[in-house]
């Protein structure tokens, strides 16, 4: 694999291509709903996702039913958030943690796998494994994330009504 | 030395082959190709002299200045206030109408502030044609790098000022159809790029300046892309201040430019106060040195002053007539050749006349990190972004764009490489055509 | 690498050697003799490393930084990064803690207007903490170099806050008995030397951070003279911010660094507005990003931040202790050979306890600059003047002096010749005894 | 003549131990007086210069009847103030400007002699010829001198009452 095709693999390109998720969602104002609006500072591209919990019906951590996302960014950006829609959608909360931590893990780690088990569990997005070796791409990677992360947080201090 | 006829035919295969051969840097590979650096708007590339005159300086000279009894000190203050000189020739200006600052951002910034604290009465009476009133106009324009923007914001917010703007066409160019109207005379100050860093667009001063002068306001001209690409006389422009940054113009990293009026220099209050700018000081107040050093805290970037006399040595050498005509050639390829790869568009002028070799395009469907990621991976090094100009690329409809810029030492093999990398670019990333 | 142990001792005669080697320019001649460099007060000479770290840079990398899609841009940010976590790690802060800045005076500055700008109600909530109220006192030393006297003396005037000083003593050191009295809990800022550059006296640090922090008074440190010469450990001593200069630790000129606190920086309201500091910008208004990229405007001294990494890495192989105690035998020497010359008067402690190598001194009936004039005709390199220091000179009864200072390569021989020749100077001019 | 030598001639070592002028004079209020404060900002030394003029005789340049100073400074400050005070007390205005102008060539003349003529009018400021190759004492030689012209304007602007 060429250093380039390292960054853009076939199903990076396909998520930027073929986008998951984009579009924002409805929420009524019954529902835990977050929205976070992020800017990469150093392109000035922007996302905003907006999201919806719903108390797990087991009394465990809240599930997150839905999420969308809008906004300007390059192919890694939006191949990671329609990747990340994926992974996350129907997950409880503290499921969605574990995962975003892995894949920060996996863009600090300088583009060597973090192991089959981990990476499995990320499912296309262990493909963004290249971009580590990109340090000024990092941030595209990780700008749906830190989106995620913010609304789910507002989400959970909103609480369920 | 050239002639000014010889000049007016740009540099020559030969000549440019030289100067080429001038910079050490330009013989690096990137990802296993010869590197093609077209990123000449953001940085220069650094010439032999410019290197070897810092590490001379170091080896030999290297002493605090405008301090000392001993040799070393007094031959670096006289490296130092050369370089003033050397500088101040290349732009038509005199040697103390030139104050050091660490770039062309600090430079605006200082006039900013300077306005400030004359706002605030500092500076006694001769600082009181600064100060401003609320309601007073601040006017900038829509091709501004966030250098000479976001220094007017704030002074507004500082100050009640207010800010207005003479908007872009849909060329790049600034729309001096209604000039007047947004001039007026509540105008105090006129911020203006002298060619912007997306469009290329050089702009016509002389009804600005006109028109800022019969209002009262003083015109702080942003210089970065100008100086190091065409003849800059700032006397006959009739300016007030003017920005540059030295890493732009073959010079050093960590030096820029001020230039101010004499009288004008004299009347501001000083900004950023400590040691060397001032002459008396007691524990409860303090009297100021005159210009420039009234405005030079501290122990000045002196290696680099000397580095960038070494560089406009270069130019001047060269001679800037002959550099933007070098330039305009180059530019002229470039826009042909954007203007043949389908699905490109470039924002701001499509011909060279009255424009930089800073071409900023959009290509549909690809998103200008992806088109910079695999020119680079041809070695080819263009700039990606907003390239520190929001508004512009907002006004001309997009968030950011790629943007390949010449320099002195860029070749028509340069640009041949990328144009023809950047048609396959949209192909890579499977857009339809 | 020295152990702690033998860094206990100095670096001893062969490391000397080695170190000193590492000067080119000692090896220079100054009329007619060998070149005694006795002003790393003012301003350090530069090891090899340094030189070459800046020049290699040039010739390698350079491109600007945290913008580029293009390799060249890649490694030049990872370098201005690895420089930041280097000198970061030299004074025991976080890398996000250190703000690049062009000098220490720009530093300090920038705190100040920092505070300035939140007293006009910019940065929002956060930073309302840092406005100031009419009547608000503002505490300086008597001991401080302009640098760290006069941004706040300007401060005040811009705002109505009160300006405050700690007196110092006969023998140059603060006079902490009034510290209480002088630092009330209308207090904000205090700015304090580490070290200063006229006496030589360490500050005792620990009771003026508690009792600045007990009344609610933020700590400005101008470690400009520690950091070269003594291991500083910025989180250890409390202090919210700092200010130190490249160009004083080895470093390139055109360099300075401020530590700031991570929440204080978080708060602070930027000051230096332009490119790559901002989130986003429209005509109207704009947001900034975090820090440091939030005080670090335009394009920064990149080259100069590498060369200031080579630095802090040099004097981090030696070991800031060893290089402490090394300069603490040779500071020894100097003030007990000044001793034993007639009609010589050391302003400052006369023992090299909490004392660092800067010695400035008066010649009775000589005034400073005909002794540095005379010195420097033997090859001997001293500062003479106010050395941007008016206050404590007045304090001391003079109006200036002359002040020898060493450093990291300066001998035991260097000494001798320096004090030989400054044995002379009183008959030189005809002076009784 | 050592480097160093060029610059502490002997004459100028004299006039810096035993100075002429040194003192301000009283100038009662009748008089065309002026006083003026200079400081070399590069080392921080002042001196006061104090002059008092007399209408000429003959209609003519009023003449400069007496000068005093007082201030902080090195040898050559103080040497050229006393060499100074020696050189303009009795001569009138214009024929003090010439001096000035005369003194002023000798320090941008890096070191080089003036000729014969002009050197002869300096009398013992031709001494101060050397200075001239240490461009930072030319501060110091000119201290005294910027004081002058500054409180010789002043005089002229208050004018004979
Ligand atoms: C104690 C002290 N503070 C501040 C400064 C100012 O440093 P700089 O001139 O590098 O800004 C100096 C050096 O001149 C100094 O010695
Ligand atoms: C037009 C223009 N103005 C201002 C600047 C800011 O210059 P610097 O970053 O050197 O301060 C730049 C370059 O970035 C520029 O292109
Ligand atoms: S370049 Fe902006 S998000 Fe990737
Ligand atoms: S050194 Fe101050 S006047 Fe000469």
């Amino acid at each position: 694999m060429s250093h380039l095709e390292q960054l853009y693999q076939q199903v990076i390109l396909d998520h930027a291509r073929e986008r998951h998720g984009e579009g924002l969602i409805e929420v009524d104002g019954a529902a835990m709903a977050g929205e976070s609006f992020q800017v990469n500072p150093t392109c000035g591209d922007e996302v905003t996702l907006r999201l919806r919990l719903a108390p797990s019906p087991d009394g465990g951590a809240p599930v997150l039913e839905d999420l969308g996302w809008e906004g300007v960014g390059c192919s890694i950006s939006r191949a990671s958030l329609s990747i990340l829609t994926d992974l996350v959608v129907g997950k409880d909360v503290r499921e969605v943690d574990g995962l975003a931590e892995d894949f920060r893990a996996l863009m600090g780690n300088r583009g060597v796998s973090l192991g089959d088990e981990r990476e499995d569990r990320l499912e296309d997005g262990a493909a963004l494994v290249g971009v580590a070796k990109f340090p000024a791409r990092i941030k595209c990677a990780l700008l749906g994330w830190m989106a995620l992360r913010d609304a789910t947080a507002k989400a959970l201090v909103i609480g369920p009504s | 030395m050239s002639t000014t006829a010889e000049q007016a035919t740009g540099l020559g295969a030969q000549e440019l082959a030289r100067v080429r051969a001038d910079f050490p840097i330009l013989t690096r590979q990137v990802n296993g190709k010869d590197l093609v650096y077209l990123d000449w708007g953001a940085t220069s590339q650094k010439p032999e002299c410019v290197i070897d005159a810092e590490q001379d300086f170091y080896l030999t000279t290297n002493a605090a200045v405008h301090r000392g009894a001993h040799a070393l000190a007094e031959e670096a203050t006289a490296a130092f206030e050369d370089a003033r000189a050397v500088v101040a020739r290349l732009v038509g200006v005199d040697d103390d109408e030139i104050v050091w600052t660490s770039n062309a951002t600090a430079a605006i910034n200082l006039v900013a502030y300077g306005i400030s604290n004359a706002t605030a009465g500092r500076g006694g009476a001769e600082a009181a044609r600064f100060a401003l009133a609320p309601g007073d106009e601040l006017v900038v324009t829509e091709l501004e790098h966030h250098a000479n923007l976001v220094p007017w914001q704030e002074l507004a917010a500082r100050t009640g000022a207010v800010l207005r703007f003479i908007p872009a066409t849909d060329e790049g160019r600034l729309d001096l159809s209604v000039l007047d109207e947004v001039v007026t005379d509540r105008a105090r100050v006129v911020a203006v790029t002298h060619a912007s860093n997306v469009t290329g667009a050089v702009t016509d001063l002389a009804p600005i300046v006109a028109r800022a002068h019969a209002v009262g306001a003083i015109v702080v001209l942003d210089a970065c892309q100008s100086v190091p690409n065409m003849p800059v006389d700032l006397h006959a422009l009739d300016v007030d201040f003017a920005a540059f940054s030295g890493h732009k113009m073959l010079g050093p990293t960590g030096i820029g430019v001020l230039y101010g009026r004499r009288e004008l220099l004299a009347a501001l209050p000083p900004v950023t106060t400590g040691g060397s700018m001032v002459e008396i000081v007691t524990m409860e107040t303090t009297t100021y040195a005159a210009p420039p050093q009234k405005f030079e805290a501290g122990t000045q970037m002196v290696a680099q002053t000397v580095g960038l006399r070494a560089a406009a040595q270069f130019l001047d050498d060269l001679g800037m007539a002959g550099v933007a005509e070098q330039e305009r050639v180059l530019t002229q390829q470039l826009l042909d050749g954007l203007a043949a790869i389908p699905h490109v568009r470039v924002l701001g002028p499509l011909t060279a006349t009255d424009r930089l070799g800073v071409v900023a395009f959009e290509v549909a469907g690809v998103h200008p990190h992806d088109v910079g990621q695999v020119l680079d991976a041809d070695g080819i090094a263009v700039r990606v972004g907003h390239h520190c100009a929001q508004p512009i690329h907002r006004r001309l409809g997009v968030a950011s764009s790629t943007r390949a810029s010449v320099g002195i030492a860029t070749t028509p093999q340069d640009i041949e490489t990328f144009l023809h990398a950047l048609a396959g670019v949209r192909a890579y990333f499977g857009v339809e055509d």
